[in-house]
């Protein structure tokens, strides 16, 4: 199984889940984090005081889904997670070797 | 000149400017957290602003020497000849300067009330010319209409703390401006879910304190007047909070907290214009009606469709009509409502809310068409997705 | 009448109002996020449904034509011939609508004061009807007793400002409460850790400045009096929030920031019925005593195993009792106490508490048997699970 | 003895307990969440210790018999004749008891204020020895020179509610301290956001609001004097939060959020010597002057590089002093400034302001060295990476 | 090397750590996650409006473990976290190349 | 392609982001997680009663680069998060099949 983790802006998260959805993920996981790259940060003035943020926040959507499906994941959530903009975000795909439901047990893709 | 009068309103002036910060919050836990201090921003900073131009042409246009009827002359601007005795003081048991500073809060917080139709996509420098202006153009005549000596007191309508001043005019003002700044980016696509309740509710119960500054000190003296006006505020109030919670709960919802806090600000909105005409009882019943009639109309605003992303529409401007004409029919402290078979009233009522919704939303119109081809109003879409803290302020408001 | 007065005690009514708010953010942010709404909900309804009691009927069994020593009659039923003036009026200095609205916020904050014992595990249909039922049954008779010519006070017990009336009765619920309800889901196994402190030292901030109103309001009066109980209530409150710390300190931990707001509400408490007996000094004494016992009583709880989740009875129950008994020791202004050589005060003031607890602990079982067989009162662990601001208001505290 | 004035007087010293607690947010919400418990406790618990020490001996060292102009005798120890009727009262229209625990709220938020310079990084058990030595060597002094017959009030100089006493003193303290102590760990490398905005725009909103009691209470009496101190309070915050947004963005940035609050703080501190004094329109020339100047003040702290966390010299310390000599430019309320003609006016507030600062410069370095050397002030790297909160009070401020 | 990723409920923090560190875990790393698959979300309702709420509050704990021990890790961690309810969550199993502990430079299995 | 995944101290973001940049590393994604391990936690203490905390708030960083790079970036990283205390956290290098770039759709090393 494939391990599709995907980086994207805050305010893409619904339509990414939404396409994903579309296509019949059936689950994924998200988290909040921020992200430093060549969309650079911004200035956050204090007092008078001058920061440079480096970190722009963004979202961190994990699904793992089967083999042979993973290409259409990743199609489907970089058309959904596209803006043309620097700071779209980047997608990872990675091998897991085993998935585990917890509630039943069941391994394998019959767990994803 | 009285000092007991004096002390109260005194502290009456200190609770009702508590209430802008208290709005500050209410707003600023309603939106998404990038927006937080754009939004605690536009009320807070009418502290600043608006207290300026009130002290130097604001309170003259208002309590100045009324000019026909519709505007008050120049010759208390800059507060000159505003004292510290009750010499042309409005109030004559008032030191002039008592009397002034307590108007100079409601005029402070009406403007705030506005800014929640147009939250999370205005841009800040024209925010503040756009609020100068309305404060100027619309807020100051109103002003003066009802409590300066102009037409619409004259012609005997009732609003004894600010239902058609503050809470009409801002209602009308934000429903212009909802409609003509136009959506936030992803409505109708995105939810727009409260990041901070805790924050709100502490903003409801800022505003239910220093709400009994406004409606009790409206009184003017510490006397049995002000006793009856702060008890109507508070059974309205509380009313209003019940049967809000339980119209969402019967209309297939559950009883939520948001619902309780808006429920309360809806019934301190409706009392406001009745608080001194109306009995407790009478109160209750008003308070009652309000719950319902602006759960109603937000229901509704939610079908036709405009962005009025904080409800001032359906809570200021349908909580203070909904107020003004029901002061018309229950009326019975020193006026008579329809219940006392007084159906002129009504109808004066029904005048002065026609009037101040149509000058309001007029006079809006024309101030915000103006500002947003001089100097610009809406946030474009990239700065709405960054947020307005960091686009207008380069702050964000909470760090981990 | 006395306008002075009508002024001092109308501010102090706005004062006591605050508290609730302020007690709804001092108990929110002590759960846990999941459950922060619902429990501040269980204060902020209050202001809403036991004002509307109140009005209808509460204030009339309180205060109306005493019955026997036991309750008021009901000539003031929906506030009739509760009017501007001072006709009928307990306190005559005093408008009638003054003296009912200030009692209306005692009678408000006192079954917000139990909620932290159930925090967290309660249905908001069984609350409301519970605590529609307590404000009748057990708040209306015993704020008779005390200060409404009923027996308590006939029989000479000192309870300034409502140590029986609003803390001993609220801590003899709570413990009642806590006992029948049940742990919540995970207690003893679960770590359950205060999600918001700077959230409650805001509420215990709010509180302290609000009860100044309480206690030197209790006067009715702005005389010599209430500056006396103004002082007693501030310098018991310093000391027992150092007292406090001070405790946790040497008993092996380190001084918390929640033990300073701890300490202070304890103070508070603790002071309440004896704020216009006893000097400044004996109020530090008695608020030194405050902040120490108050924490042996939360530190024998977590050993004892019952779940007031909030500590209301460590606080509120105990304090309110350590706080009438030691009236009776410290009173030397308009009564004579124990060290004025008056050991019949301190058996007077022993017999009030013996009462109130058995009375209100008897009601409350009562009460609280009735509405959990019919309403329902305990969420089931599912929903514990979930929090209950989703599960009872399907709403969250904080977006992301 | 005026009840009128007791009310009033009662009612402000309330409000200004409550800046305490608002002081507190407004810290709170400046520093990283790790620390934010640990300064808002270093407000919070001057509310239990500076109380008893004022009651004990501290109102007697500031308003006792006058020794040599230097300091108060003992006969007010343990508030011995301190009571509820005028007698001994420094002012004659109040209980001696009223007049006591208003100047016991002034002590309460003086010490308070100074944490702000030393915060992220001060022990507690040192910060309370530090804080009660403070307040008895420093504060009762400055105290009694001013207000309680001693030799800066007798020369005549000017401080209505506070500049020298509560602003310079604390803000000469402040800088002494941030000498002193050094730099918390990552000072120039790492950036020290603040982390909850909201809370300290609140914090200022309380502040804004408890002022009221401050100034306006300063008249000590309910009359035109008190109206006057009022409205210039208003103005020149008003005045200084817009001045200091408009510094921001003419010298490069943006309008912030934190700038319209720490502008409206710059105002209050400003006009607090003031208050009294001036007119309407001088109050708004001082806080439009205020707003830049403390922002000019601050900018130049980042340049000189001594680590004063929350910019309390840069506020209290540079707005206290030129709020001092600009009240003797612009008095003509009672007193006579510069503009009409007065320069000696001027030059005895210079005079009080070198006092002060030297006085408690010095007199903050002794104390800072006794106790650094006996109790010990700074916490350690390890304990600054962990943050205070877990350091020194084993409590976190937010959960998940 | 193997690392564990145990998506679970918010509640089941506790109990899946212990029943870890019993079995002789030493260390693992956890963040605060939303979840969407079959459970469901629930509605919250503003002011009239509704909003379906997709995301579900979740925990998820990295594990990083020696191959061999992986098994029984698994094992513990889906005993610990089962309810038997939908929602219970996943565990995903996928293979590291090297761990590297920070404070002394060992690599490895030494470095767990 | 390999992910490093640095757990580290909170303060230490801004070195080992300094430290990365400094080599050339042009993106990462950072979150906020808390750590179980040797370092042990923390005691709480409220109202009398104690509470352990046995998690400490630790930052991640994910960071995805070139395999030959990997070893450059694993030692950078190592270094600019060391204080030689116990708690200063792991790095865990595992293999990534695939990256793409949402805005370009770039794939592979020149998608990072
Ligand atoms: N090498 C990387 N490893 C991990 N995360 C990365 C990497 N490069 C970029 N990211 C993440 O992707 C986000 C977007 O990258 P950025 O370079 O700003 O724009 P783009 O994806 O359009 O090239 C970053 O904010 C960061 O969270
Ligand atoms: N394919 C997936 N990829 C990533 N995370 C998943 C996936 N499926 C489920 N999850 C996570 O597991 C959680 C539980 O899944 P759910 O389908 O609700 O119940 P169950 O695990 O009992 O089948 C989800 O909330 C989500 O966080
Ligand atoms: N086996 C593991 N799997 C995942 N994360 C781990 C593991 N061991 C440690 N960690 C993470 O590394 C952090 C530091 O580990 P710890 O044992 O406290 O100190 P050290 O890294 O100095 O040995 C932990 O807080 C945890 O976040």
């Amino acid at each position: 199984m494939k391990k599709i983790e995907i980086i994207t802006r805050t305010f893409k998260l619904d339509e990414v889940k939404t396409a994903l959805a579309g296509i019949g993920v059936k689950g994924m996981t998200v988290g909040e984090v921020k992200g430093f790259g060549r969309q650079g940060g911004h200035k956050e003035v204090y007092r008078g005081a001058e920061y440079q943020v480096d970190f722009v926040p963004k979202i961190k959507i994990d699904v793992v889904v089967e083999d042979d499906f993973a290409a259409q994941v990743v199609e489907a959530a970089r058309k959904a997670a596209h803006t043309g903009q620097v700071g779209d975000g980047k997608i990872f795909v990675s091998t897991v070797d085993e998935v585990i439901r917890i509630r039943t047990g069941e391994t394998g893709e019959e767990a994803i | 000149m009285n000092f007991i009068d004096n002390a109260f309103i005194l502290i009456c002036a200190a609770l009702v400017m508590f209430m802008t910060p208290g709005l500050a919050l209410f707003y600023g836990g309603l939106v998404r957290s990038k927006n937080v201090l754009a939004t605690i921003m536009q009320s807070f900073i009418m502290l600043g602003l608006v207290s300026l131009l009130w002290a130097v042409v604001g309170y003259t246009l208002a309590f100045g020497t009324d000019i026909g009827g519709l505007i008050g002359g120049l010759d208390f601007a800059f507060l000159e000849g505003v004292g510290m005795d009750n010499a042309g003081s409005p109030a004559e048991n008032l030191p002039h300067l008592t009397f002034m500073i307590f108007q100079c809060m409601f005029a402070v917080i009406t403007p705030a009330l506005i800014s929640g139709a147009f939250a999370e996509r205005m841009k800040f420098p024209g925010f503040l010319v756009f609020s100068a202006l309305w404060l100027l153009l619309v807020y100051a005549p109103m002003c003066h209409w009802v409590w300066g000596g102009g037409w619409l007191g004259e012609m005997g309508a009732l609003d004894f703390a600010g239902g058609a001043v503050v809470h009409m005019s801002s209602g009308a003002a934000a429903l212009c401006c909802a409609i003509l700044i136009g959506k936030r980016k992803g409505y109708g696509s995105q939810a727009f879910i409260p990041h901070n309740l805790p924050m709100t509710i502490l903003g409801a119960g800022i505003l239910w304190f220093g709400w009994f500054g406004f409606n009790a000190g409206s009184a003017l003296a510490a006397d049995g007047l002000a006793a009856s006006a702060f008890v109507a505020t508070h059974l309205a109030t509380a009313a209003a909070a019940m049967s809000w919670i339980v119209a969402e709960w019967v209309h297939g919802g559950k009883p939520t907290t948001l619902g309780a806090a808006s429920g309360a600000v809806a019934g301190l909105v409706a009392i406001t214009p009745a608080a001194g005409f109306v009995s407790p009882m009478a109160a209750i019943v008003l308070g009652l009606g309000a719950g319902v009639i602006c759960y109603g109309a937000i229901i509704l605003k939610n079908k036709l469709g405009y962005d009025d992303a904080l409800d001032v529409v359906g809570i200021h401007g349908v909580g203070g009509t909904y107020g003004a004409l029901a002061t018309g029919v229950l009326a019975t402290i020193g006026a008579e409502g329809l219940i006392l078979g007084n159906g002129h009233q009504l109808w004066v009522q029904f005048v002065s809310v026609v009037a101040t919704w149509g000058f309001c939303f007029a006079m809006t119109y024309v101030i915000f068409k103006v500002v947003d081809a001089t100097v610009g109003l809406k946030a474009d879409d990239a700065a709405q997705d960054k947020g307005m803290d960091i686009a207008e302020h380069s702050e964000t408001g909470y760090q981990w």
